[in-house]
């Protein structure tokens, strides 16, 4: 019995302690019409060594790949002690510290963690994350609304260079709340908001708060500091969501315009979580102190035990489910906190100095391969503009197409754009962090002549 | 010792450099002096000996099931397979894109499709969207999907969604997020759900039930067919909280109960590890009235030739979706733990798992009974969890549920789940799981009695516990009066 | 400075202490005519992620070959938890366990391996382990030699259905110590030893020890009993050399013949530890009690602490190099210990029932294999006898030659016996362990009959 | 508590079971009943989270360099990088069949060569031989050489090898197992070889000489070169025990000083981890006169077209090889790690190792000198180790080294090598590596300190040392007296 430790003897035993005859004398309080009937499709159990052939086989089937996409999702170097550490046994298979002075371990991590994550974001406080990108993006606007009580409205102005599939996502989670989510455009030359455009006319019933990304979806910086002040002379409120790898090299939202934004937010993966096709990742959210309170999400407070020496401990949980229940700041309970355990020894490991050589390298490689690529006849840079570790190329053909004709040759060539952006006919959003040798963007570059022509 | 406190400006671990960028002078013409970073960064300088010294020894302040017996109840803390782990980190798994090509994934998505259609089966649906991320995620998945049923039909006016008081907190949280006010329904006596209460409260404005069975009391919900009768004629759904799946599984399913959604944590009942807090995965399963309004993306399955290609199903396929939960596709490497763990018991042991975790709990209440505790319920058979009420003990002794799980603590145990449900006094709510063995619970009796006469003999004992932990009892009131969450910003 | 803590301010700092001004300075007592000069192949330091780059690919060049070959080295199921386990720091940067209080992780665990691997051998005694079953095989016969003062004679009689290569190891490793390898011919219908023609004249000197393979090394079952009570009967020692997966169904050296054998060695490798090219592995050497103390290698006894607690130190440290120095029972001082590490945690995982599975599983497959390949034109199985999981087929054409092109296939498929037993010359000596499933023998034979003809 | 104690029975973790085993009968009709295991395998018959909590817990009983500052002289305990360990780890390096075809080891074999390549040049020596399994079997490897190289020239009258008294045990145990005579030569008051001492008995019967250089004093052997003309004139030849390697690296090479093989114990210099016990790897390096009796296998290179071709070299390319010492070609996996670190490090990376390993000691070994502890070698700049004697303590105070070291558990940190080399009478060997940071030095210093200060005011704090570990102090006699080495054998 696979994870069951009973002997014979021993079930025996404990029924008889129980007083009863039988295990299933102990369902006897399931209605009868209700026991299952036998399924449909009985499945074999496997011995591990059984999962393991067929396991070893679907991973092959998915493996050896070179990849050039981005989109919110990043392929970076990761310390080989990250992962090794993370999955000790004491992290991997502890629950929430709701004891916590039998989980120091991870809760002083955690704490580590918000004040890593806190100074990577130039803000003053940190939650324990949330469970992605987009979500945490949601959270950030139920935030926003919450905690902008002078604003009457409960308007959210959305700039549509926010990534695509994180504005759905915060649509389908605040739709409930009356929330409107107004779109921005960009600005067709530049792939950016362009300020000087934005207009409130006094009947304007105004903004809660105003989403600024960094770098927008086509990788490109937006003008942070203007958008900032901008919205904060208007009475809203700032959110930004930001790549964190790309705050080592540019302004944190901490330190937009005069006074940092309200929220900051974004995905965590990252800072040391693999692809692994899209999760587990974790959403990271941060805000000024002074929203502590509305902030989302575990926290963990530095405190004292009673011979006066320093600990940590869950805090402010007046704040969530468990206990305020129906008037909790969010309903989330398990968040991402092995992701965040990896996190933060990433974080430790690279220090500042590794993590700003990550970022950097990020850009100049993408700065590579954006030469490289427009190099190709027919290829062109679609916005004419500076752009982080991504950027948008239009070619002669749909980009759908040739990313199949790519993956043909085990080329994950970047992401079509057309479906979220029916303007970008041919778009192809592409990215190449440290990790591509100048070798692999030549070989991803001739691949691509060879596949256009 | 925090790692800030191991830092020392200019030190730095350059095993962890990026290639080139050591010796290249910074060539950032490309970013405008405007948005480049101002202040430096604050990050711990510390060489990779301490960062690996540091996580390691905090590792070993953790209790944990590779370490402990944790039972902790509602939560199902039962051995994470091992295999689980490696396999589901093989390279293949860990470098896929989520934007790469379906071709490129197909090893993948079988395993997620294969999942999918295992959900299904075992808790008597039809069909299955693996997005959520966790059990929060996946009941206010469930609840928007009840809400796009109502609001597909144009019934507008139900705006009300019913949660006994022995609920999660995050199922009247999730219902708020649904737009939905919430109705507490009382339990009575024997656990059960109060059906007259619920026939007084049920009516044309309601939406649902959200319902966990066995219930957080740890007892099965014996009138759920009542219950769903009285809910589906007055035009409301079932919304089943999968929690405490492990009670039931191959014994009995929500899908034959009545219920018209549910979500499964896999990192309870699937036996994916929940790290110190999360990643775990909330899968939301749905039947035939439900399942065109299921999140997504799900995978699935075409025939082509002779050959089975699996494909993402987005907005097109699905244009009744309550829509997208998360960037991508939910938490994949959790799903594919659940996956490998799921082929693992095969159909047999799903029931297995049932019986041995409702065996152990069974006899832990038994036997802790026999030693003069007091049962919450006593007349009732447990199921894969029972609750221990200390209220005598808190009166007469003074020495509080809190007392005995910090001394519990002492003794090589992870406390049970304290104060929750709410509407037992002092309560301990256990939950041992089918993966200890008998030794285990016999040393944790022992324990519990040990403390008992403690309490009786030296209360101070018990309400100064923990006494061999790294750190003693903590002080809570300070943490969350003098907030100190951010090193860089201390006084 | 790659895993160097030391800031420039730290070092002048110690520098100070110290009382000089540069490092070079506390090299000052080395010569200057003995101080290096600038190599001529001056390498640059890789960061973890380029030699990861470098690593990654090369390791992916030896990948994912179907492995039909033992000789010695079986590719056996590994529960993932063993490695897992046995890599976690506290064992992995441990050393030896000189300080015992600081290592009863280690120390319970190798007195649990020395338990169970007694066990298995159905022996009394076993040390911790020594380099590999070759060396291991050695050191037996150097500890037959100093046991068995009865026999005035330092030959040994070593069967040539002992694993080749161990025969030249033994022959390295003993060659100074006057010690006489007499080889012992199979009979070759049967490929084992036929006890019945051994005869010992009166004038013969006789042998310290008589050496017995299980199997041997052409998969085949030695007559055990009859040979280890012949070697008894006149004044030698038994050595056996056995497979420790083998052990789980086949009779184990303590309970062959009469007496049982007086030393038990082998590889170790079957037990847990990945092929990895041959190590590395580890030896097992099991011994009667008597014997224990010309045992080489570390022993671990179960004793008390000063509070009368249970506990583990290393023991008998008089057999060995740092205590006796030139009179101790072997030079060894560092050993196997990681591996054996994991072939306990292995062992307790399996448990006796698994481990005869694994066994029984090798074996049922080895028939499975033998059948289908046999049923090839050409190829006939060279020894008609019972074979445990490994057996040799002549082919109709030259062995080694075939196995490059299997190799062009990705497959290993067996071993080559014409270098070791020229009288074998088509000879192929291939294995199915229980990890090789129907599809896999079936894609083999199926492309050897292609190769063959 | 021991696994057979957790054990049950009957109990069986069937996740490991072997597919298909468990349903057939058992076919074993092909093997011999007589041949058939009769008394029945007896192993722990435990469940896999049994297994894994017990290994899980039992782990965290050791100290390790992961864990706590680890000075145990000549074992150079620094840190093992992890990505060692994961890229040796690769599924394309752990599955390759030792016997399988070159075609399909070219990554693993490309990397022993380049490994061979960097060995030679960072000692100044001509061929390298990976197979040693660790320092004792290079050593024997090294000084079969040498015996070889004597019976190649019909050189057979010598039958000695010298020794310096402070020489590792496992020196005369391998002159031994090559069938030399050892003889001692003793060290002078600096440190030295006593020169006079060994041009005594340096004769024909010579047939060399092993040394370490630094030697285990931790000083540097300065007369090197003359040793070397002594010997190499009386036709002798010198072999270097390459442990203390890491002192030198980039710095001096055993090559230039005269010396004719060496061993490196990668476990040390090059930083493989020592798994409690092993594996390590011993490759061997010899100039031109000795590289012809290397153990085989080695790794070979041959230029195919454009290609570089990486193939075996045996007995037909070395046929004065003195052989070969294991089955395959030595600890690979262990070689791989050792590689990979070497690439890191690089040629200037080497010196670093040096540079601070060296700076780590002198700078401790300063401070407990100013702390009041008495240097064996005063007078001597320390290389990467230094030893104090505890001689004056243990007289005045009868607080001994043994009590010193156990009592240093107590505050965190490993104890020195203790009573080794044998020469210096109650002394610790105490080597720091260059991993670790100033911060942990001083707090050895401090402990160093405050146990002095317990040594004078209240001893039995010392002798009664460790107070804080899983067990206080072992009995060794006892372990001896009542051996008790397998459970199922206890009585
Ligand atoms: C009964 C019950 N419902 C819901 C949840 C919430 O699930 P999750 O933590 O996965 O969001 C939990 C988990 O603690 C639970 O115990
Ligand atoms: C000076 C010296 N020589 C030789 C050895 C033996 O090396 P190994 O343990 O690798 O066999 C050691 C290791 O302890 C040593 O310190």
């Amino acid at each position: 019995m696979p994870f069951i430790p009973h002997t014979e003897v021993e079930t025996q035993s404990m029924l008889a302690s129980i007083g009863v005859e039988h295990i299933d004398s102990l369902f006897e309080e399931i209605p009868p019409s209700l026991r299952a009937s036998p399924v449909d499709h009985p499945l074999d159990g496997l011995s591990e060594m059984e999962v393991g052939q067929l396991m070893r086989e679907r991973a092959t089937a998915d493996d050896h790949t070179l990849c050039f996409a981005g989109g919110g999702a990043y392929q970076h170097h990761i310390p080989a002690a990250v992962w090794e550490l993370a999955t000790r046994g004491e992290y991997y298979s502890a629950y929430t510290p709701y004891q916590a002075e039998a989980s120091q371990g991870t809760l002083q991590l955690l704490y580590e963690y918000q004040s890593m994550m806190s100074s990577l974001m130039g803000m003053e406080v940190s939650n324990t994350s949330l469970y992605d990108g987009a979500s945490a993006l949601a959270e950030a606007v139920l935030m926003a609304v919450r905690s902008n009580r002078k604003a009457k409205s409960k308007r959210i102005l959305m700039p549509v260079t926010v990534h695509p599939i994180y504005r759905k996502v915060v649509s389908t989670l605040v739709r409930h709340q009356d929330i409107d989510l107004v779109e921005l455009e960009y600005n067709s030359a530049t792939g950016t908001i362009d300020p000087d455009s934005l207009q409130l006319s006094e009947e304007d019933p105004g903004y809660a708060a105003l989403v600024i990304p960094l770098p927008g979806y086509f990788g490109t910086l937006e003008a942070v500091h203007k958008l900032t002040d901008w919205a904060h002379e208007h009475g809203m409120l700032v959110i930004a969501t930001v790549n964190p790898v790309a705050m080592a090299t540019l302004t944190p939202p901490g330190e937009w315009g005069e006074k940092g934004v309200d929220i900051a937010c974004g995905e965590g993966q990252p800072l040391g979580i693999p692809l692994s096709s899209g999760g587990p990742y974790f959403g990271f959210l941060c805000c000024r102190q002074s929203l502590v309170r509305q902030l989302p999400g575990r926290l963990i407070g530095r405190t004292r035990d009673l011979e006066d020496r320093e600990g940590f401990a869950l805090t402010l949980q007046a704040r969530e489910q468990h206990i305020r229940r129906s008037k909790a700041t969010s309903n989330i309970c398990t968040n991402q906190g092995l992701m965040v355990t990896a996190a933060t020894i990433f974080m430790s490991l690279m220090g500042a100095r590794g993590l700003e050589q990550m970022s950097q390298g990020s850009h100049l490689n993408t700065e590579k391969l954006a030469q490289r690529i427009t190099a190709i006849e027919g290829v062109k840079q679609t916005f004419k503009v500076p752009f982080f570790h991504e950027l948008v190329v239009t070619l002669p053909q749909s980009a759908s197409g040739v990313l199949e004709q790519l993956a043909a040759e085990q080329i994950v060539g970047g992401i079509a754009l057309q479906s979220h952006y029916p303007e970008l006919e041919n778009g192809l959003l592409i990215c190449a962090t440290e990790l591509r040798t100048d070798a692999e963007i030549d070989h991803f570059a001739t691949v691509l002549e060879r596949v256009l022509c | 010792m925090l790692i800030f406190e191991r830092s020392e400006a200019g030190r730095f671990n350059s095993a962890q450099r990026i290639a080139g960028q050591e010796s290249q002078a910074l060539r950032l013409e490309g970013i405008p002096q405007a948005m480049r970073r101002k202040n430096s960064l604050q990050l711990p300088e510390v060489s990779e000996l301490q960062s690996v010294r540091h996580y390691t020894q905090l590792s070993q302040k953790n209790f944990s099931i590779d370490t402990h017996f944790y039972p902790l109840g509602s939560c199902t803390m039962k051995y994470n397979p091992r295999g689980c782990n490696t396999l589901a980190m093989l390279p293949g798994f860990l470098g896929r894109h989520p934007a790469g090509s379906e071709q490129l994934g197909q090893g993948v998505m079988a395993s997620l499709y294969d999942l999918q259609e295992i959900l299904c089966e075992v808790t008597g649906m039809k069909a299955t969207s693996l997005s959520p991320a966790a059990g929060a995620q996946g009941e206010f998945a469930g609840v928007a999907m009840i809400r796009a049923y109502h609001d597909a039909r144009g019934d507008e006016t139900r705006n009300e969604i019913l949660v006994p008081d022995a609920a999660h907190g995050t199922n009247p949280a999730s219902a708020v997020m649904c737009g939905y006010a919430v109705k507490e329904i009382p339990t009575n006596s024997e656990g059960d759900v109060d059906l007259d209460a619920l026939r007084k409260v049920v009516g044309p404005q309601t939406a649902g039930i959200m319902l966990t069975n066995p219930s957080t009391l740890g007892v099965f919900e014996r009138k759920i067919e009542e219950i769903a009768s009285i809910l589906h004629q007055a035009g409301g759904l079932l919304y089943y909280d999968g929690a405490n799946l492990n009670a039931i599984l191959g014994k009995t399913r929500p899908g034959d109960m009545g219920f018209d959604v549910i979500h499964i944590n896999v990192h309870k009942t699937f036996s994916t590890p929940h790290g110190g807090g999360g990643p775990g995965a909330g899968p939301v399963v749905a039947n035939e009235r439900l399942a065109p309004y299921l999140p997504i993306p799900m995978v699935g399955e075409e025939k082509i030739g002779g050959e089975t290609i699996y494909r993402w199903l987005g907005e097109e396929d699905c244009p009744q979706s309550i829509g997208r939960l998360s960037a991508w596709s939910g938490n994949v490497g959790v799903l594919l733990r659940a996956y490998i763990y799921a082929r693992m018991l095969g159909t047999e042991g799903m029931e297995r798992v049932a019986n041995y975790s409702v065996l152990n709990a069974n006899y832990l209440m038994k036997r802790l009974q026999k030693a003069g505790f007091t049962l919450a319920i006593p007349q009732r058979r447990a199921t894969h969890e029972f609750i221990v009420t200390l209220k005598r003990e808190a009166k007469e002794l003074g020495v509080s549920a809190m007392d005995f799980a910090k001394r519990l603590l002492d003794y090589g145990h992870h406390a049970p789940t304290t104060y929750f449900p709410l509407l037992v006094p002092e309560c301990l709510l256990i939950e041992p799981t089918e993966t200890e063995d008998r030794e285990t619970l016999d040393a944790f009796v022992e324990a519990m009695v040990t403390i008992l006469g403690e309490a009786e003999n030296s209360p101070d004992q018990v309400k100064g516990a923990p006494w061999t932990l790294p750190v003693r009892r903590l002080d809570d009131v300070r943490a969350a009066r003098e907030l100190d969450l951010n090193w860089y910003q201390r006084d």
